[in-house]
């Protein structure tokens, strides 16, 4: 019997299609693939599956029996469970309480905590996904709340699993972990709908894949039957060449460093910075790798004037660096934060606005305290055709548009400034391999151009791709900073587990 | 007398117990809704509406419990109003909630006008009495002993509450609607009826806290009688950082301020430099006061995220 | 203005039709109407803002007489008799007349509290009184005033709790305010307010009322009041609205006891409970009083407390 | 099931309409109360849009009443855009009351248009200190805004009781507590003879637009707005966050504050404690629904300006009680608060 069948189904948000006429089944104990560009409305798909969205005609039906629309608490009942791409946590709840509500009756007296922590535990040791079950999800780091958000469909024994990007922030071993859970999973009788755009894990993970495009299913194939790169080619409509590093860092050897970092430390608990030295030269990119919660993101905060360091000194250019945001993107440093919703964007506020917010004392979009909106318009209607940001226009909030459709306006903001210093923390996150591989190609051509690069990335293919050096963090330490050329994926993976080689100085 | 004989005095605390139930009763009203994600600023009007109801319930015949109940149902009618249309209408919570106060102020009023025309002196009831057999408990009981059960029932309703949140499978899922609505739906939870759940729950808390005043702390319903304490509990409960526990301290500290106040003001109490200043100044203290608490109190506490924030399902 | 066979009376009170101040007018004008001599029409509850517009809509829409208090308004409410001139007002007011057509009245009942007072001096064991006020304005204060001055007169060693609420409206907090004034020591409270004398009543001490009698709801605790009687004020007036002869004159007067606008309270459930020989001195005032041989004094200013 | 479904487009009908649907579903709830009071309920309608329109008289009437509403409702307005929760406009009216009078009824030997000019800018001041205050607060110790300005309401109406009853009050006012009276030709001029109407509503206007601009094309527009929309983003984008909220926070005070000199040179010429019928609560309504909008603060504050006086003159007129009023105000609120939603929403019935 199939597990899942979706018959028809079709969803117009305003004058957008983003699903039209869509079908498709997934077998028992089957892993399918979906696949599409950036807004092709695959979130959009399973959002209807799950119940948060009302499809507009259609019928899903569940091991045979039909799903009402728009009920989550059924399509629970029905055995699914859903990952979604972005968050949908209780930042001020542990994550046991995350977790627990909703599987209890609710007129019982007392949750049964005891043992649902004794669950969780067993559940995150078999499948790999430890986290501590008391800590406050708001103090949790993006990976580590993304195995939260799986743990909570696993909680609830869910019978086909939907996971909307799962991996896009986990590292290799993790997202390791979580596909032998799901190869446990599915050998159990189990289904997974699983979106990504890593199409490594696609071809490993997943046995048939299904591709949207503007909202159309466009083809359907098995993983045997194609390779990484056509489902590339299906997906995107072209080939797609993933850019890599070609030439040397032309930086001259003894310049001033573009960026320095002396003994600096910086935050406090979890995340926290040890005291490390770095430096970054003009022309280079250093890539900064590790597991997600050890200290990149205080790291970031740090570069972005968001924090200020609580001992050591940061240079810029040899300059003691400025203090506040707006200081630092004003002496040339261009900055892509990891969460392009909470940091990267105002959701309220039109496209166009979000494309200038950074650069308010540009004369160029602001004269006499008033803003030039012609040219802002221009330079956004510039930026989006640049950067295929793809919107209903420049007046739409930054909220509704797709979550790479977002990064990319955000990467494109931030690299059209034409910076000397980028600090980019995730910056191909959740986007689809055509924008990847744009990006990719964007930051090596402001490296070109004698750009340093602060490149802070859990992908460690994108690491090896992009980076000149590359440094490990762990505990918040510095553990080891070489030249990529001496790095192999072992050793990078050893040394972000924390094993340090001895003879590896603490500075970079 | 002295400042600290007064400390000693069970009158004064028995005053102060007085003062602070009103003001315990609706806190915990507005912490239950905003714990939910959703504001009450209705509450000043649904006070008005408790006490009405309440006291006419008692007035037509009813016993007191019954006014009680009343009261609270009275309150949950309006709280209903305030769901509908903050929760699936997804309205602005702000002027739904000053709708809301309008609303059962006037028609209060109107119907106490309609229903009771010929009025001068307004009719009296037989209030609650005090529980004079609660006097043999130790430390508590001379100070309980002149309370209403209503007050009992404001002070027991502060664990319940705490236990309530803590353990309780709903009281994590009211909780959870306040946080985050689409973490919620994602749990196969209902928003709407969750929320409207918690605000139907504490509207009919701010119903007991209005029928407080015609049934206990006095036996007549009088209009403009609520006079602003609906917007203390509103205050109250940030300063409680969403908190029952707090919620208790705060109202008890508003009410000590107000008690002494009233001490000061008549010269009954000297305080050295606070005697024969003017009588807005005695009247200011408690107000003064909770915002000097506040900022003393290191509260950048953790409020509901998604308190006031609309939440429309299947959209962005 | 020509004379009227029956005259119709708009009121238009800033505070609910209960609270004691408004309840005089507005029980006599129901008794006029009543009776069959008036036509009666009121707003009551009538916010600042709103006062001069319903004024005005009720002098528009053809009320031979307006009253009602325009304490707070006097500017506004001369305002609107200026532009009606045909229209009789007569308001409630701290202010002097005005002509042709504004005149005003206030409850000039001292006389009685004079005597009231009398009655707290000799009654409280302790020489302590409490008075438990709304707002320390002008109506409020001569009466405090006046019942302190005869309290003295009877024991000058008396000391007085003087406290406002800061409302109107809110007995459970005048209550509140009178339970400490008790706790205190107070043994007589002066009644200014509704709640005072529930909380006398439940810790069985003595009040004196002020504007309306409520001995009825406090039999043992009520011993006596200032009562003010607007009828003698407001059937002045009518007759002149009827004869078409009103003029802006000032009613003061037809609040005071030789007009029969004031008295003091028949002693009731407290006859024979007050001395005698005290309760011959206060007939013996009010006598004074009456002769025109004693003049209470009118001092509108804040009451202190003295009380330590 | 009724569910609601986001229109594709705005509809201008349902704009328009809407408040017609909010006044055909008032009068229903009136129509009931009526009867139950024992009221003739035919005219109910009429005399409800005469009481509100239907003179010079009853116009003058609504457009004074609108006159603090626009401003203090254009003061919440600015201030929610900014996530700036101001409760206090109530208690700021006062103090710019209060300031008025202090200046304005001053023996300072000014000519009167620069004693006028003084008087505003006193208002305005004294009132966005008072509200720059809670702003420090929220900023520095993280004190919630909602509740200091709505204590602040409190406080300050104690404040000006004291005032009142102290140094600013009048010798000639009988010991009633009320203020000094501003001079004559510092008064707004009347906009219609023999009515309340005065130009401090042109000034209202006049503001609103300015504001709209000011939202609408400045940087500091954009970023109050983006501060308002999410704060962290605010922060890592280089808008200046703090400097945004105190400004927001000074221009809120002085529009409500501006509301106080407003009522007190264009309608009572002194200061006493009920001057307000809780303007500045009302002004929180008024901005919600008028969406925030500061040229849509304008035809709300008129709107609920029109209920309150056509309501209130009605009640009068069918002689039943005129708490009345307040019932038709509070459901003409809160039905147009719905029907507001259908410009962007349509109602499904679904099987
Ligand atoms: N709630 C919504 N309101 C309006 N439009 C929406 C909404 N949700 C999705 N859309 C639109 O529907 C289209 C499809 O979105 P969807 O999220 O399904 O894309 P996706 O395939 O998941 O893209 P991505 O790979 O970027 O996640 C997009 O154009 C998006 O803007
Ligand atoms: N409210 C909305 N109105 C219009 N379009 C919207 C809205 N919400 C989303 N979209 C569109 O839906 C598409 C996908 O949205 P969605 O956020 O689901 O993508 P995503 O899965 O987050 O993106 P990615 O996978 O790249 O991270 C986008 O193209 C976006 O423009
Ligand atoms: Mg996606
Ligand atoms: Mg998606």
């Amino acid at each position: 019997m199939n597990a899942l069948e979706l018959t028809g189904i079709s969803k117009r948000f305003g004058s957008l299609l983003a699903n039209d006429n869509i079908s498709l089944t997934l077998k028992s104990g089957e892993v399918l693939a979906l696949l599409g560009e950036n807004g092709a409305g695959k979130s959009t798909l399973v959002s209807i599956l799950f119940g948060h969205y009302r499809a507009d005609s259609g019928h899903i039906k569940v091991f045979g029996e039909p799903l009402p629309a728009a009920r989550p608490d059924l399509a629970l009942k029905a055995g699914i469970g859903m990952v979604h791409q972005h968050f949908t946590l209780a930042d001020n709840l542990s994550v046991l309480d995350n977790i627990l509500v909703g599987t209890e009756p609710l007129w019982h007296f007392r949750s049964q905590r005891g043992k649902a922590c004794g669950k969780l535990t067993e559940l995150g040791q078999r499948f790999g996904l430890q986290v501590d079950s008391n800590a406050r999800v708001g103090s949790l780091s993006v990976g580590e709340k993304q195995r939260v958000e799986i743990l909570k469909a696993l909680y609830r024994g869910a019978r086909i699993l939907i996971l909307d990007e799962p991996t896009a922030v986990l590292t290799p071993q993790e997202s390791e972990a979580l596909f032998a859970t799901l190869r446990e999973f599915v050998a159990g009788g189990l289904s997974v709908i699983f979106i990504s755009h890593k199409l490594d894990e696609v071809m490993a993970i997943a046995s048939r894949v299904v591709i949207l495009r503007h909202g159309k299913r466009v083809a359907e194939c098995t993983t045997q039957s194609h390779s990484a790169a056509q489902l590339a080619e299906l997906m995107v409509g072209r080939k797609v060449l993933m850019p890599r590093l070609s030439t040397q860092a032309k930086a001259a050897v003894g310049a001033a460093p573009l960026l320095r970092l002396i003994k600096v430390s910086a935050g406090s608990g979890r995340g926290a910075l040890q005291p490390l030295s770095l430096s970054v030269q003009a022309g280079e990119i250093l890539a900064i790798a590790g597991v997600s919660g050890n200290g990149q993101q205080t790291l970031v905060s740090l570069l972005c004037g968001l924090i200020a360091p609580t001992s050591g000194h940061i240079q810029l250019r040899g300059q003691s660096a400025p203090k506040k945001p707006a200081q630092w993107t004003a002496a040339g440093v261009s900055r892509i934060p990891e969460d392009r919703q909470q940091q990267g964007s105002i959701g309220d506020c039109p496209l166009w606005e979000n494309a200038i917010a950074e650069d308010l004392s540009n004369g160029a979009f602001v004269r006499f305290g008033l803003i030039r909106q012609s040219a802002a318009k221009r330079f956004t209607r510039a930026l989006m055709e640049q950067f295929d940001v793809r919107a209903d226009s420049i007046e739409t909030p930054a909220k509704s548009l797709s979550g790479g459709n977002l990064q990319k306006l955000i990467v494109g903001r931030a690299l059209s400034r034409e910076p000397q210093l980028i600090v980019a923390d995730q910056p191909t996150w959740g986007l689809d391999i055509g924008a990847v591989a744009y990006v990719r190609e964007q930051l090596l051509a402001a490296r070109e151009r004698g750009a340093g690069i602060l490149l802070v990335s859990e992908d460690l293919a994108e690491v090896f791709a992009l980076a000149d050096r590359i440094a490990v963090l762990c505990g918040g330490r510095l553990v080891a900073c070489k030249a990529a050329a001496e790095w192999d994926l072992t050793r990078l993976g050893l040394a972000m587990m924390g094993h340090q080689e001895q003879e590896e100085a603490a500075a970079c | 007398m002295e400042w600290l004989d007064l400390l000693g005095q069970n009158a004064f605390w028995v005053s102060l117990l007085r003062l602070a139930t009103p003001l315990i009763l609706g806190t915990l009203g507005v912490l239950l809704c905003e714990r939910a994600g959703v504001l009450n600023l209705g509450i000043e009007g649904i006070m008005v509406a408790g006490a009405f109801v309440g006291w006419l319930s008692v007035y037509a015949g009813a016993p007191l419990p019954v006014g009680v109940l009343a009261a609270a149902l009275a309150g949950a009618a309006f709280g209903a109003l305030h769901g509908f249309l903050t929760v699936p209408l997804a309205l602005s919570q702000h002027v739904s909630g000053l709708g809301v106060t309008m609303l059962a102020t006037s028609l209060s009023y109107f119907s106490y006008r309609v229903l009771l025309p010929g009025q001068t002196t307004p009719p009296t009831i037989t209030p609650f009495a005090e529980m004079r057999w609660l006097e043999g408990l130790p430390l508590i009981g001379p100070v309980l002993a002149g309370q209403t059960i209503l007050t009992l029932m404001a002070l027991l309703a502060v664990p319940l509450l705490v236990l309530f949140f803590k353990y309780s499978p709903l009281g994590l899922a009211i909780r959870l609607v306040g946080e985050s609505p689409a973490a919620a739906e994602g749990q196969g939870l209902s928003v709407v009826k969750l929320r409207i759940g918690a605000i139907m729950a504490g509207s009919a808390l701010m119903g007991v806290a209005g029928s407080f005043l015609t049934l206990a702390a006095f036996n007549a319903f009088f209009f403009n009688m609520v006079s602003g304490r609906g917007w203390i509990c509103v205050a109250l409960v940030v300063f409680a950082s969403w908190r029952p526990g707090k919620a208790l301290l705060g109202a008890l500290i508003f009410a000590f301020f107000d008690a002494l106040q009233l001490r000061l003001q008549q010269g009954a109490v000297q305080l050295p430099g606070l005697s024969g200043l003017p009588y807005q100044l005695y009247l200011m203290l408690p107000y003064l006061l909770s915002i000097l608490a506040l900022m003393l109190m290191s509260r950048r506490a953790a409020y509901p995220q998604a308190l006031m924030k609309p939440y429309r399902k299947g959209e962005r | 203005a020509p004379p009227v066979e029956r005259p119709v009376v708009a009121a238009v009170y800033s505070v609910p039709v209960e609270q004691q101040w408004v309840s005089r007018l507005h029980i006599v004008l129901t008794a006029a109407e009543a009776r069959g001599e008036i036509e009666y029409r009121f707003s009551e509850n009538i916010s600042n803002t709103d006062f001069e517009r319903v004024m005005r809509q009720y002098a528009e829409a053809g009320a031979h007489l307006v009253t009602g208090d325009s304490f707070a308004l006097e500017a506004a409410a001369r305002r609107v008799a200026r532009d009606y001139p045909q229209t009789a007002f007569l308001m409630g007011s701290s202010g002097k007349a005005q002509a042709p057509n504004f005149a005003v009245f206030d409850n000039y009942i001292q006389e009685p509290s004079y005597l009231t007072g009398m009655i707290a001096g000799g009654l409280s064991k302790n020489g302590k009184i409490g008075m438990v006020g709304g707002y320390p304005i002008p109506e409020v204060n001569r009466l405090m005033h006046a019942f302190m001055e005869g309290a003295r007169e009877i024991n000058p060693k008396v000391t007085f709790s003087v406290l406002f609420i800061g409302s109107w409206f809110d007995p459970p907090k005048a209550k509140e305010a009178a339970f400490a004034m008790i706790d205190s020591g107070v043994d007589v409270l002066y009644a200014e307010r509704f709640g005072v004398s529930d909380a006398a009543k439940e810790r069985g001490v003595l009040a004196i009322g002020n504007v309306i009698d409520t001995q009825a709801q406090y039999p043992q605790t009520v011993v006596a009041s200032a009562l003010w009687d607007m009828a003698p004020t407001l059937n002045a007036a009518i007759a002149r609205v009827k004869a078409g002869t009103f003029v802006g004159e000032d009613y003061g007067q037809y609040s005071l006891m030789k007009h029969q606008g004031s008295s003091l309270a028949p002693l009731g459930t407290f006859e024979g409970k007050v001395p005698a020989e005290l309760m011959a001195k206060v007939r013996e005032r009010e006598a004074a009083i009456l002769d025109g041989s004693f003049i209470v004094k009118v001092n509108d200013s804040e009451p202190k407390s003295s009380a330590r | 099931m009724l569910t609601l479904e986001r229109r594709a487009t705005i509809s201008a009908r349902a704009l328009a309409l809407a408040p017609l649907a909010a006044i055909g579903f008032t009068l229903m709830i009136s129509t009931l109360l009526l009867a139950l009071a024992g009221a003739p309920v035919g005219r109910a309608f009429a005399l409800l849009i005469e009481g509100a329109f239907g003179s010079r008289f009853a116009l003058a009437e609504t457009l004074t009443r609108a006159t603090p509403l626009m401003l203090t409702g254009l003061a919440c307005a600015l201030a929610f855009r900014a996530r700036f929760y101001n409760i206090g406009a109530e208690g700021q009216l006062y103090l710019g009351a209060l300031a008025a009078v202090a200046v304005g009824g001053s023996t300072l030997p000014l000519p009167a248009p620069l004693l006028f000019v003084l008087m505003l800018l006193a208002a305005a001041s004294a009132a966005a200190l008072w509200l720059l205050l809670s702003a420090l607060l929220k900023n520095r110790l993280g004190v919630d805004e909602v509740v200091t300005t709505l204590l602040g309401n409190f406080i300050v109406l104690l404040f000006v009781s004291m005032m009142l009853d102290g140094p600013m009050k009048d010798p000639l006012a009988m010991g009633w507590p009320q203020s000094v009276t501003l001079a004559p030709e510092l008064e707004f001029s009347r906009l219609m003879e023999r009515t309340r109407a005065h130009s401090g509503l042109l000034l209202a206007l006049m503001l609103a637009v300015l504001l709209w601009l000011m939202q609408r094309y400045s940087k500091l527009g954009l970023a109050i707005r983006a501060v308002g929309a999410s704060p962290s983003a605010a922060k890592f984008l280089g808008l200046p966050s703090t400097r945004t909220l105190l400004i927001t926070a000074l221009i809120s005070g002085a529009l409500a504050g501006l509301a106080g000199a407003v009522e007190v040179a264009g309608r009572t010429g002194y200061v006493t404690l009920e001057m307000s019928t809780g303007y500045g609560y009302t002004g929180v309504v008024v901005a919600m629904l008028a969406a925030l909008h500061p040229l849509r603060v304008i035809l709300a504050s008129i709107f609920i300006a029109a209920i309150l006086v056509g309501a209130d003159s009605m009640s009068r007129s069918l002689g039943v009680p005129n708490y009345l009023a307040d019932v038709i105000v509070a459901s003409a609120l809160l039905s147009m608060l719905v029907a507001s939603l259908f410009a962007h929403y349509r109602l499904r019935l679904r099987a």
